[in-house]
């Protein structure tokens, strides 16, 4: 079969498909790289779609459905590209007991999206996370990655107003 | 002996094939209605419910509002309550609109591919969201497997009852 | 690398440290930092320089005290400040050497009485960046110890006598781990370090790995000499990205200054450590899953036995501890077990690091001696239940663990009576609710946890998670019945006696704890269609009709 | 390791055996006709001590442990049956039935499949737990083969012959938890599938209706998953 008879060449000329590439060559395009990969992948493009995961694949030579299965498994990978802002919040259990279920309501009524879901004009993903550890100022929330803690409903919403109004 | 003297079956949501296996037990019948008064049925012609009935046989799953008022009246009156048949068990074919629930059952139905799309309201009764078996809404003693059971299963299980037994059906009966 | 040398650049570090007069360490670990603290030091360096003190300003990693940060720690007069802000630069310098900034005073209160610095003992004196400044404190010391005038043998019985025990959750006494995979004959062996800090409310190896990353190093480097491994794994979270560029950033700086690498201290002994990026999924601090991870699969545990210590990484045999094991062992070398098992109760030694949270005064980072009561924790050093509001319960051990009352709060904290208190160690995460917390819906959070971190493999944990988070929605919507509550305590006992690892093991002990000991909120949601805490909505019991 | 393989003696249900070494107590076991269901284990395949439904009781061990790969031991004393391990295999087996769409009565395996037979063997006459009813695709894309997810039970059967007899791994498994679901290479259709060689090995094995010939027509189908056995034997040749 053609398909895994040869590393497979790079999907475009774009340049973050050789940092992935640099990923694998530094571990020798072992099969256990796979996850290593897929981080690079994600971070580099903010998610993996079904190209991208046949390049990874291929390139490592481990079977399609294993790394889809990979993929799946690990919720820090995205098959689905993130909105242009990020609102992420924390639901571990210091953030629980200080509320952050109402975060999630109150994110959910002003996006009019459920936690995992980008808003229709691709501006703002919410999502959830299990703790990032900064439970000593629970409750916390990523907006864009940058930790805002001790979050209370009224500055969330002010915060995606100010994403949503641009 | 037992003092199991009346019995009754009722048909919720199924397709009446638990009454046709019942029907099948043949000659039996006649050796089991020398021991059983039959005093309600959809065999029969009685049209309410006892005050007091020995046993009950019940077929089918709990669908509309109407089968859930009727299987607590039944539960009130009844002494042992015998769920016959996979549909009283599980819910089976009836509860398969659990997967995507009423409406597009109803819009399947009663609008599309019908000359007279419409659906009715008058005359009959409600469908429950959720098609649930008998033993999720009133409380069940005994438990007859299969889709149908067979004639077989349904003799020894009215057998061992009025041999005063409580029926146990584990390695004789199954699903399907 | 050798005594003298390593002598040399502790000496190296004293000498900096004594041109300066002042030191002000600002806190840089996640939490402050997401405070601009690294604004902050920048304009107090800003400062000094510009009013001519000698001062020498410094990153540090989580002094603890996360809720009143961004937090400064200034020497040599060992004054605390919190709430610290960028305009607060300049009176920071010009207070140095006399009077302290009052405004600036974290009120912290008793929160530092009864604590004992281990694992947490360069804590805001050192920059975690710079190997040199954790060597001034007494670091590599141990490893050049072992390595020079210890045989494994005889570091396995040092970390045995110390009592040490696994700090990740189970307690399985460390030297006897190290012991069994020492035994095991293989050609090569792995050091794994458990950095899958999953349990959600808890932190400690977040700002262990973040403020001291050295000190896991040499732990594990240790632990490597002991078993004879040449292959290290440290398994971080990917919701860790400071941990992860710290570590990095440590691993490079040991190489360099020979630690890691081939001949290390010039030995023979060699040994190497790789990061690997946890991807969000609980489950992974399993061993075996963890094993998995690391092997580039889908992180589902097997059945154990074999266990790792005889067939793990690649079929190798593999020692895994945690983060905080490993943090323990370079001052158990240093010091002796004995040392260390001075303190702490009779079958729990040592110090335990507590990520203290929820409704409490004073949050953050403690370490404690074993033995030390919830009470003197919570009500002495967090300084009781803020707003007025009533203790209700403590949560130790993540969603393996359990819920203690009021009643329990004396209970003096050790691996065994943790668990004959319904609950357990855990990692460290200590979460403190009050009477606006309701307990069945507290349970209803942890099972939703387990069922969606279930890996699916096996069934009692796939469904039956599902099934009692639904019968616990099903209490809090105020629509269950008794055989609803017998239905979820069968389950409980199914579940834990039969799914395959530890995740739904112990699944049902956030239930059964609860259970145990706020049946009468159950109760009351059931009979009474009520919530006491007033955190549900309920409606009475109705069986839904299509409309 | 010693070629040899020791014999040991234990005792199964009070009864005295002996067995090899390296055999594990479900072998042992159903070499002396003693019954311990499963559902996951598959002669000839990998075992993953996944179905639960053969754990046993094992005297001194702090939990139950599943016969599959729980090797046998010198005076080792194992308990097969009692209320206790009884209930919780009918409870395991509830489970099963109520986290898919299992409807025994309009299912090609009917008759022919380990899930009702096993709720024969262990007297599950109904389910305590509701049913969850998910939506669940069907996939019919395969000339030969169809996947209906209703009825898988998640063994993996499937993704194990496929990845240790055939080679191909062409089936995986995806997400988790309640989620999880077999898939074809990158959760395509079956029918487009790069890598399914079509052997059809992965029909043989599956212990329900969740694969299926499309030429099965109405309850008749017997698999025949014995060939396992055969091709592992053959695949190893002539042992010295």
């Amino acid at each position: 079969m053609p398909l895994y008879a040869e590393r497979p060449p790079l999907p475009s000329d774009d340049k973050r498909w050789r940092i992935v590439n640099g990923t694998m060559r530094k571990h020798g395009f072992s099969r256990n790289a796979l996850i290593e990969t897929l981080h690079t992948v994600q971070s580099s493009f903010g998610f993996l779609d079904e190209p991208a995961i046949k390049f990874v694949a291929q390139s490592l030579r481990v079977p399609l459905s294993q790394a889809y299965g990979v993929v799946t498994f690990y919720h820090f990978f995205s098959l689905k590209p993130p909105g242009k802002h990020t609102c992420t919040i924390c639901t571990g259990t210091a953030c629980y007991i200080k509320g952050s279920e109402k975060l999630v309501v109150e994110a959910e009524k002003q996006l009019h999206v459920r936690v995992g879901e980008t808003t229709a004009d691709g501006e703002v993903s919410l999502g959830t996370v299990r703790c990032v550890g900064d439970c000593g100022r629970a409750p916390v929330v990523l907006f864009d990655g940058e930790l805002s803690a001790q979050m209370k409903a009224p500055q969330l919403a002010q915060q995606l107003e100010r994403w949503t109004m641009q | 002996m037992s003092d199991l003297k009346t019995l009754a079956t009722v048909w919720l949501d199924g397709c009446s094939g638990c009454h046709m296996s019942l029907l099948d037990m043949d000659e039996r019948l006649v050796e089991l209605s020398s021991q059983f008064t039959l005093v309600y049925s959809p065999l029969v012609d009685r049209k309410t419910f006892p005050d007091r009935v020995d046993v009950t046989l019940v077929e089918g799953a709990v669908a509309s509002e109407d089968d859930l008022k009727k299987i607590r009246k039944i539960r009130e009156h009844t002494r042992v309550l015998v769920s016959l048949g996979d549909c009283a068990l599980t819910g089976n074919v009836s509860a398969m609109r659990n997967m995507c629930g009423v409406q597009p059952v109803m819009l399947r139905v009663y609008e599309q591919n019908v000359v007279q799309p419409q659906v009715p309201t008058v005359g009959v009764p409600a469908l429950l969201n959720r098609v649930r078996p008998v033993h999720e809404v009133v409380p069940v003693d005994v438990f007859v497997p299969g889709c149908p059971p067979s004639a077989d299963t349904i003799y020894q299980v009215l057998s061992e009852l009025l041999a005063g037994k409580v029926p146990t059906l584990e390695g004789v009966a199954h699903f399907g | 690398m050798n005594t003298e040398e390593l002598q040399q650049i502790a000496a190296g570090g004293q000498e900096e440290r004594d041109k300066f007069d002042y030191e002000v360490n600002v806190c840089m670990g996640t939490s402050c930092l997401s405070q601009h603290s690294d604004r902050i030091r920048d304009a107090i360096a800003k400062e000094a320089e510009a009013c001519g003190k000698k001062c020498q300003v410094r990153r540090t990693g989580c002094m603890g005290p996360c809720a009143a940060g961004p937090m400064i720690l200034v020497e040599p007069a060992g004054k605390l400040y919190g709430h610290v802000r960028e305009g607060d630069a300049k009176d920071i310098v010009e207070a140095l050497g006399g009077e302290p900034v009052a405004r600036l005073d974290p009120e912290l209160g008793s929160y530092f009485e009864g604590q004992n610095f281990v694992v947490l003992e360069n804590v805001g004196h050192i920059d975690p960046e710079k190997i040199d400044e954790y060597i001034a404190r007494g670091g590599y010391q141990a490893l050049l110890k072992a390595l020079t005038e210890m045989n494994p043998a005889s570091v396995i019985e040092q970390i045995s006598k110390s009592g040490l025990r696994g700090r990740g959750g189970g307690g399985y006494p460390t030297g006897l781990k190290w012991d069994t995979v020492a035994k095991v004959k293989g050609a090569q062996k792995y050091v794994i370090c458990n950095g899958d800090e999953g349990d959600p409310g808890a932190f400690m190896d977040r700002s262990v790995l973040e403020s001291d990353p050295q000190r896991v190093i040499e732990g594990m480097a240790i632990a490597a000499y002991a078993i004879g491994a040449s292959k290290g794994y440290i398994y971080v979270r990917a919701e860790y990205p400071l941990a992860v560029q710290r570590l990095t950033m440590a691993l490079r700086e040991a190489r360099r200054r020979g630690f890691l690498g081939n001949s290390i201290c010039e030995t023979q002994f060699n040994f190497d450590i790789d990061i690997r990026l946890g991807a969000g999924a609980f489950v992974c601090g399993e061993e075996t899953a963890l094993i998995a991870s690391i092997e580039g699969k889908r992180g589902t545990p097997r059945p154990r036995p074999p266990y790792p210590a005889v067939s793990g990484l690649w079929a190798d045999p593999t020692l895994i501890n945690n983060v905080e094991t490993f943090a323990n062992v370079p001052p158990i070398i240093r010091h002796g077990g004995e040392w260390f098992s001075s303190m702490g109760t009779a079958r729990s030694k040592g110090t335990k690091v507590f990520a203290l949270t929820g409704k409490i005064q004073r949050t953050g980072l403690v370490e404690v001696p074993m033995g030390m009561t919830l009470r003197q924790i919570i009500f002495g050093i967090g300084g009781g239940v803020p707003d007025g509001r009533k203790f209700k319960a403590v949560q130790t051990g993540g969603p393996s663990g359990g819920c203690m009352p009021e009643e329990h709060l004396d209970l003096s904290i050790s691996y065994d009576a943790l668990i004959s208190a319904g609950s357990m160690m855990g990692s460290g995460g200590m979460i403190v609710m009050d009477d606006t917390s309701c307990m069945v819906s507290v349970a209803r959070f942890f099972m939703e946890f387990c069922m969606t971190e279930s890996c699916g493999k096996c069934v009692p944990c796939r469904a039956g998670t599902v099934q009692m988070f639904e019968l616990l929605t099903k209490i809090t919507k105020g629509e269950a019945t008794h055989r609803d509550l017998d239905r979820l305590t069968e389950l409980c006992e199914v579940v834990g006696a039969t799914s395959l690892c530890g995740l739904g093991q112990t699944a049902p002990n956030p239930v059964l704890s609860t259970l145990r000991y706020f049946k009468h909120e159950y109760l009351a949601h059931i009979d009474e269609k009520r919530c006491p805490a007033g955190v549900c909505e309920l409606s009475p019991a109705a069986v839904e009709v299509h409309a | 390791m010693s070629a040899e393989p020791n014999v040991r003696t234990l005792t199964i249900n009070g009864e005295e055996i002996s067995a090899r070494s390296d055999q594990s107590i479900l072998e042992a076991a159903r070499e002396h006709n003693v019954e311990i269901p499963t559902l996951c284990h598959l002669e000839g395949l990998s075992e993953v001590g996944a179905c639960r439904l053969c754990l046993v009781e094992v005297k001194g061990a702090r939990r139950l442990l599943p016969a599959c790969v729980t090797q046998v031991a010198e005076g080792m004393e194992v308990t097969t049956h009692s209320p206790k391990i009884d209930r919780y295999r009918t409870m395991i087996l509830e489970m099963y039935f109520a986290e898919r769409n299992h409807v025994c009565s309009v299912c090609v395996a009917n008759g022919n499949c380990e899930l009702q037979d096993l709720s024969l063997k262990l007297g599950m006459t109904h389910v305590e737990i509701p049913y969850q009813y998910p939506q669940l695709p069907v996939d019919a894309s395969h000339p030969r083969f169809t996947v209906d997810h209703n009825r898988c039970v998640l063994c993996t059967r499937c993704v194990r012959v496929c990845s240790e007899i055939e080679g191909a791994n062409t089936w995986g498994v995806m997400g988790r938890g309640a989620q999880s679901l077999v898939i074809t290479d990158l959760k395509q259709p079956w029918g487009d599938s790069e890598t399914c060689t079509s052997c059809g090995k992965c029909v043989q094995v599956c212990p329900t209706g969740a694969l299926f010939e499309k030429t099965s027509v109405g309850n008749k189908t017997r698999k025949h998953p014995e060939f396992l056995p055969y091709l592992r034997i053959m695949r190893e040749g002539e042992q010295p």
